[in-house]
């Protein structure tokens, strides 16, 4: 039985039945999950199954997984859910740092602890929430300037492929990188940006668009790996792939790949499976009533094509 | 009374010369129901006749052509076809299959694809047909077209005119010759002359009187009693789903008809 | 003779098709889940629904005519962003509270222009409202980017995000608004000679024309209704959220057509009433939220929504056939 | 000759709108008709050709070959997914489910690539791509269900379809260097990028099916009058049924190129794209009420979307400016074109 279930997708039903369970014993700590966008790319679905199987290894902790389709207001509907079922914390993964400050305010009212993941709530928020557990994105972006500064000796002129318009990850780590740059590498000029929607298709495209425009491109720095394959692939197709330094973020295995093969040259490490068990660990702490620091960032190191060997292969 | 109604006299010389020339029944239909609309009807056509449906409307009459047509699923009864027996008739593409044509009674929504050509439309039903190799012959169907554009006079600047440019009279005429185009065995008009003028009418009357000369067995169905007296050889007078009576061109009378079509000598109809 | 109301109902619910759903997914829920039945949770539904409920109200109007709007997702988007960051602006710093006032009336003079300009290019033009509103989702959207360049805006005075979140009696203050909207629209669709002519035009616009209704005019109200009222949505849903961002309400217009077709409105136009869209947005808030209770996993949430959609339908359809003996068309 | 049988049949539903305010403005009206007998038939050429003007004017490497190739290779992948849904369309129906089954096929040809071989991958996938279209064909063609309702209900549990297959990891392909796969989406022949050849022979294909065909024409007839073409005896289950079959293969094909292309696959890679085809479908001139549009007019959409799209970036505009532009485009292009066809500028409704 146990065993068909885990075959279904996700693990997903596997936890009803521990939420139900949970039901039966009252010791059990009863923690809520509303996740911004599974499937729509490998690092949020691994994140999810990581989270389950972390949730699952411990027997005191039950738990609901929700998941927002990256739709502000399911999300906040489903925040409403969650304080409706009285979880003992909440986790959210925000579709949007600032737009589910109020809600997070009535979880906190309501006396449930909230626990932001992965990317931050905007600051008017912070007094609401018991803690943050995620990477530092504007960090990202810095790492990613410096990857790019040291990868072009200070000098040239490059392109960047930011993520889809409007969501936070994508804002930080373009600030990030824009603002670090500019500072620390004055030689390295940003020549245009323009969004790759965290898909390597469209991405691929803008690339292309991009090799047409300017005969010299000296540099790329995508949002993501999986972004900055695309890119990768087009400047390959042009036969203009090694004239370019490629830095990506959130290292994908087609990211780590073609750092093997020499074709791309760094990115940032992250992995999801760090990131859903800090959650899981940070809100427990939480219910348990154990003092926490309220930023809780996991390390996220630059991974290049030297230091790789130090890392493992990313699963997504 | 009737006669002022109408204001002309019955004209029933034509007729005399139609009779005897009639060949094999084409049709035959044995207690044909479907649901409330029709209820046991029976009639037969020859090859060379032509058999006139009148009744109000709603009387179930568009209903059999439909019936016919494969249109719709009788509940009860058979249709006989030449030889062959059968208790329905699967669809349109069956119907005429078995030499079957329906001129429908709306041409704006059901004879006629309005904003495509005059020729595309006539040759729709056959268009399969008309082929060189996987490809629909363009000879073949301007053929089709030069050849009913002339027998039907059907005024038109060209074939590539979209139908729904013509006048109405023309665009019954491209109906018409869509269906005889098809050279069925029995050939049902359903109110061929709604909505056109007078002269287009009379064209189509003499067309239906000379398409049974040829010995296609048609089928007229009207609201118009001088259409119906005119064209057909017998009438079948409806009432709510039901035959009332059949009658022949010697026995007819308006006064009979009118009284058959309203219910009123529903005595006589069992 | 004690039946008798007992199958008048049953009669009815077999003509609304969309309530015996509703009903059916009802009691399901409520036994399959403890936390389902609770005047706490209805309220939720109520306040959750009221977003695609209000635009389905304008879009109800729409449709009937015959047009379509798709362009509502990215107008949703606008008002909110328009509402919050002008409620913050420093020449409204001395107002207080009452700053909100005018962002809220920017919002919504936003939505009921970009409905009259719709409306005004289907009217003169004559390109189909599919085309024209498929543009202008687009093109809003893009306004929507020029205008808040990327940056999703926070309502600073949390006197509009505790409004969202306020009570008007035992009932949620966004909810009774959309039950009040649903009243007037109803009023306005059933008992007035606007309403009658929404259906005239949709039933067939040359008889309406003959009949001396100005179609162009008449069709140009109604978008800038549906405008409006996807403003007023994406006012509330930013006082919901306190904030608002530039990708809200991303598909909204296809949840809302969905919940307007589930209701009985013909896309061909002529036919549908407020009752059954009202119907049709609680089929889809009750679903959600029961799924979310559930903890359907997000991907057959996608499967569900989408058989259920066809299945209604499939369920309409079987409904008013009208025998064995219809036309085989 | 071609193509007159055709473009002739595709007169407008002019007819059917009331006509009015004749007499006055009757010179201008004149004129406007013999400009507009040609724009009725050259319109969207005549937009085109503004556009690429336009655009070759600011930008001096537009027009280089090597631009024109790369915007042909990307457009490709809407654009083969266009020419189906122009055939839907031209039925009498929509297909919004294309997006959602362009993911679906994308990720299972990339998923199975490295499992069963690329051969396999692709005899598998179009027969699960052909099944969706089956499932929409059956409920619009012989359920005789709303194509909108529909598909948007396809849309929808499609993407969760997709989701669930793939547990909502993206997929990815090992050797990307060494499997022959690559040739449809990066390959070329005759020093022409594969994925224009596959369109150019796709909107070949469909151009000749829709005009010179039994059954194009009947797939005219239904979307003209869906009575008249029962009546006159066309099996229009059959008919519906295979336009979405028709849509669907178009879907498959477009996931080869893509899933080629890109070496990879997200689950949602095609969201958003049935609206970019639709929209391309319209720039076309083709109606949504069904019964009047050319395959080839399509293509003249898709470029121009492609090309809207690549100009305004070599510009150096920013993306929401595209969208700005497009919402223009798209209005204006479908006014003009029935401007000319109905021979006035206003629309005649009171």
């Amino acid at each position: 039985m146990d065993k068909k279930m885990k075959a279904l997708i996700a693990g997903s039903t596997a936890v009803m039945c521990l939420a139900l369970a949970g039901g039966v014993s009252a010791k059990t700590i009863k923690i809520g999950i509303t996740q911004n966008n599974v499937g729509v790319d490998s690092y949020q679905t691994t994140y999810e199954k990581a989270f389950i199987a972390a949730a699952k290894a411990d027997p005191n902790v039950s738990t609901v997984v929700l998941d927002a389709g990256g739709d502000v207001a399911r999300q906040i509907a489903q925040i409403q859910d969650l304080i409706q079922q009285h979880v003992d914390a909440i986790i959210v993964w925000p579709t949007n740092g600032k737009a589910v400050v109020p809600a997070v305010k009535k979880a906190h009212d309501a006396g449930i602890p909230v626990v932001i993941t992965n990317s931050n709530i905007a600051k008017q928020g912070m007094p609401y929430i018991a803690a943050f557990s995620g990477p530092n994105n504007i960090k990202q972006g810095e790492e990613a300037a410096d990857l790019m500064c040291k990868a072009l000796n200070g000098k040239g002129q490059i392109v960047q492929i930011s993520g889809k318009p409007g969501y936070t990850t994508a804002i930080q780590r373009e600030k990030g990188f824009e603002v670090q740059l500019a500072k620390k590498c004055p030689g390295v000029k940003i020549m245009a940006t323009q969004p790759g929607d965290w898909n390597r298709e469209k991405s691929q495209r803008v690339m292309e668009d991009f090799l047409v425009k300017y005969p010299k491109i000296d540099g790329v720095y995508a949002a993501d790996d999986n972004m900055g394959v695309g890119a990768l692939n087009a400047a390959l197709a042009a036969h203009r792939a090694k004239d370019i330094k490629f830095v990506g973020a959130t290292n994908f295995a087609v990211g780590y790949e073609a750092m093997a093969k020499g074709e791309y040259y760094g990115s940032v490490y992250q992995s999801p499976v760090e990131d859903a068990k800090n959650a899981l660990k940070t809100a427990v702490e939480v219910v348990e009533g154990k003092k926490v620091p309220k930023m809780n960032y996991f390390p996220t190191p630059p991974i290049d094509q030297q230091n790789m060997k130090n890392f493992s292969k990313p699963v997504f | 009374m009737i006669q002022l109604m109408i204001g002309r006299k019955l004209d029933l010389s034509r007729r005399e010369q139609a009779a005897g020339s009639l060949g094999e029944v084409a049709l035959q239909v044995e207690g044909l129901s479907c649901g409330d609309l029709y209820q046991d009807v029976s009639f037969e056509v020859r090859e060379g006749e032509v058999l006139g449906f009148y009744g109000l409307v709603g009387a179930g009459r568009t209903e059999i052509a439909e019936t016919l047509f494969g249109l719709r699923r009788p509940t009860a009864g058979t249709i006989r076809l030449g030889a062959e027996e059968l208790n329905h008739i699967a669809s349109p593409a069956t119907a005429i299959a078995h030499g079957i044509s329906l001129v429908p009674e709306s041409r704006k929504e059901q004879g006629l694809v309005l904003g495509m050509n005059c020729r595309d439309n006539m040759t729709l039903p056959q268009v399969g047909d008309l082929t060189s190799g996987p490809f629909v012959s363009d000879g073949a169907e301007i053929a089709i077209f030069d050849q009913y554009r002339d027998t039907l006079q059907i005024k038109t600047p060209s074939w590539r005119q979209a139908v729904g440019n013509l006048s109405g009279g023309n665009q019954q005429k491209i109906v018409i010759g869509k269906w005889l185009a098809m050279r069925p065995r029995i050939l049902i008009v359903d109110e061929p002359t709604r909505g056109i003028d007078v002269g287009s009418k009379a064209e189509i009357h003499n067309l239906i009187r000379k398409l049974a000369g040829q010995g296609y067995a048609v089928i007229v169905i009207s609201s118009e009693m001088p259409e119906v007296l005119h064209v057909s050889d017998r009438i079948v007078a409806m009432y709510h789903g039901r035959v009332m009576r059949t009658f022949t061109a010697d026995e007819v009378t308006e006064d009979s008809l009118v009284a058959a079509i309203s219910g009123i000598d529903q005595g006589r109809a069992a | 003779m004690s039946d008798n109301p007992l199958k008048s109902a049953m009669q009815w619910l077999a003509r609304n098709p969309i309530w015996s759903f509703i009903l059916l997914i009802f009691i399901f829920f409520s036994i399959a889940n403890p936390y389902f039945f609770a005047i706490q949770n209805f309220k939720n539904i109520l306040v959750q629904t009221s977003t695609i409920g209000l635009i389905a109200l304008g879009m109800t109007l729409v449709m009937i005519n015959g047009n379509i709007d798709l362009s509502v997702g990215a107008v949703v988007a606008l008002a909110a962003s328009l509402c919050v960051d002008i409620q913050d602006w420093h020449i409204f710093a001395g107002w207080g509270d009452w700053a909100i006032l005018p962002a809220v009336l920017a919002a919504l003079a936003a939505g009921t222009l970009l409905g009259a300009l719709n409306g005004l290019i289907v009217w003169k033009t004559g390109v189909d409202s599919f085309i024209v509103t498929l543009g202008a989702m687009l093109g809003v959207r893009g306004l929507v980017f020029v205008y808040t360049k990327e940056q999703s805006f926070f309502a600073s005075n949390f006197a509009f995000s505790d409004f969202g979140s306020s009570n008007i009696g035992p009932l949620p203050t966004l909810a009774v608004l959309f039950i009040l909207c649903t009243i007037v629209v109803h009023f306005l669709l059933s008992h007035t000679v606007h309403g009658r002519n929404i259906y005239a035009v949709g039933g067939n616009r040359a008889a309406a024309v003959n009949a001396g209704i100005r179609v162009g005019p008449h069709m140009l109200v109604n978008f800038m209704i549906v405008g409006f009222f996807a403003a007023l949505a994406g006012i509330t849903l930013s006082s919901q959220m306190g904030a608002a961002t530039p990708n809200l309400g991303t598909n909204y217009e296809l949840w809302v057509i969905t919940s307007v077709v589930l209701g009985g409105t013909k896309l061909n136009g002529g036919a549908g009433d407020i009752i059954g869209t009202f119907g049709g947005v609680l089929a889809i808030g009750i679903l959600r939220n029961g799924m979310n209770l559930m903890q359907v996993p997000a991907f057959y949430v996608l499967v569900i929504l989408g058989a259920i959609l066809i299945a209604v339908l499939f369920l309409d359809k079987q409904l008013n056939r009208k025998g064995k003996e219809e036309l085989r068309l | 000759m071609a193509e007159t049988h055709t473009t002739a049949s595709l007169a407008p539903a002019a007819t059917e709108r009331p006509r009015g305010g004749q007499g006055e403005n009757a010179m201008a009206e004149t004129r406007l008709k013999q400009i507009g007998g040609l724009l009725a038939r050259q319109g969207i050429f005549v937009a085109f050709a503004l556009f690429m003007i336009g655009f070759a004017i600011f930008s001096d490497r537009f027009l280089s070959v090597e631009n024109i190739m790369s915007v042909l290779r990307a457009a490709a992948i809407i654009g083969v997914m266009a020419l189906g849904v122009t055939v839907v369309v031209i039925g009498g129906n929509l297909d919004l489910s294309v997006g959602s089954m362009l993911s679906f096929s994308t990720v299972m040809v990339v998923d199975l690539h490295d499992k069963i071989g690329p051969g396999a991958a692709i005899g598998v996938t179009l027969v699960a791509t052909l099944g969706l279209g089956a499932v929409n064909g059956l409920l619009v063609g012989v359920a005789k269900l709303n194509s909108l309702i529909v598909t948007l209900g396809m849309l929808s549990a499609i993407q969760g379809l997709t989701l669930i297959y793939s547990g909502g990891k993206n997929v990815d392909i090992a050797n990307q260097d060494t499997t022959w796969f690559k040739i449809f989406g990066r390959g070329y022949i005759a020093d022409i990028p594969t994925p224009i050849v596959i369109f150019a022979l796709a909107a070949v294909v469909l151009h000749v099916v829709m005009a010179y065909t039994p059954f194009g024409r009947r797939v005219y007839a239904t979307g003209g009058n869906q009575t008249a073409a029962v009546f006159s005896g066309i099996r229009r289950n059959r008919v519906v049924f295979a336009t979405y079959l028709i849509s669907a293969t178009c879907v498959a094909i477009s996931a080869i190129i893509l899933g080629s292309r890109v070496m990879g696959s997200q689950n949602n890679v095609g969201q958003g794209y049935e609206l970019q085809a639709l929209a391309a479908v319209i720039l076309g001139g083709t109606s949504l009420l069904g019964g009047a549009g050319t395959i080839w007019k399509t293509v003249i959409g898709v470029l121009i979307l492609g090309f809207i799209q690549n100009g305004l970036l070599l510009l150096g505009f920013e993306y929401y400016v595209q969208w700005l532009v497009t919402w223009a485009v798209i209005i204006l292009a479908v006014w003009l074109d029935i401007a000319a066809k109905r021979g006035r500028l206003w629309s005649p409704i009171a």
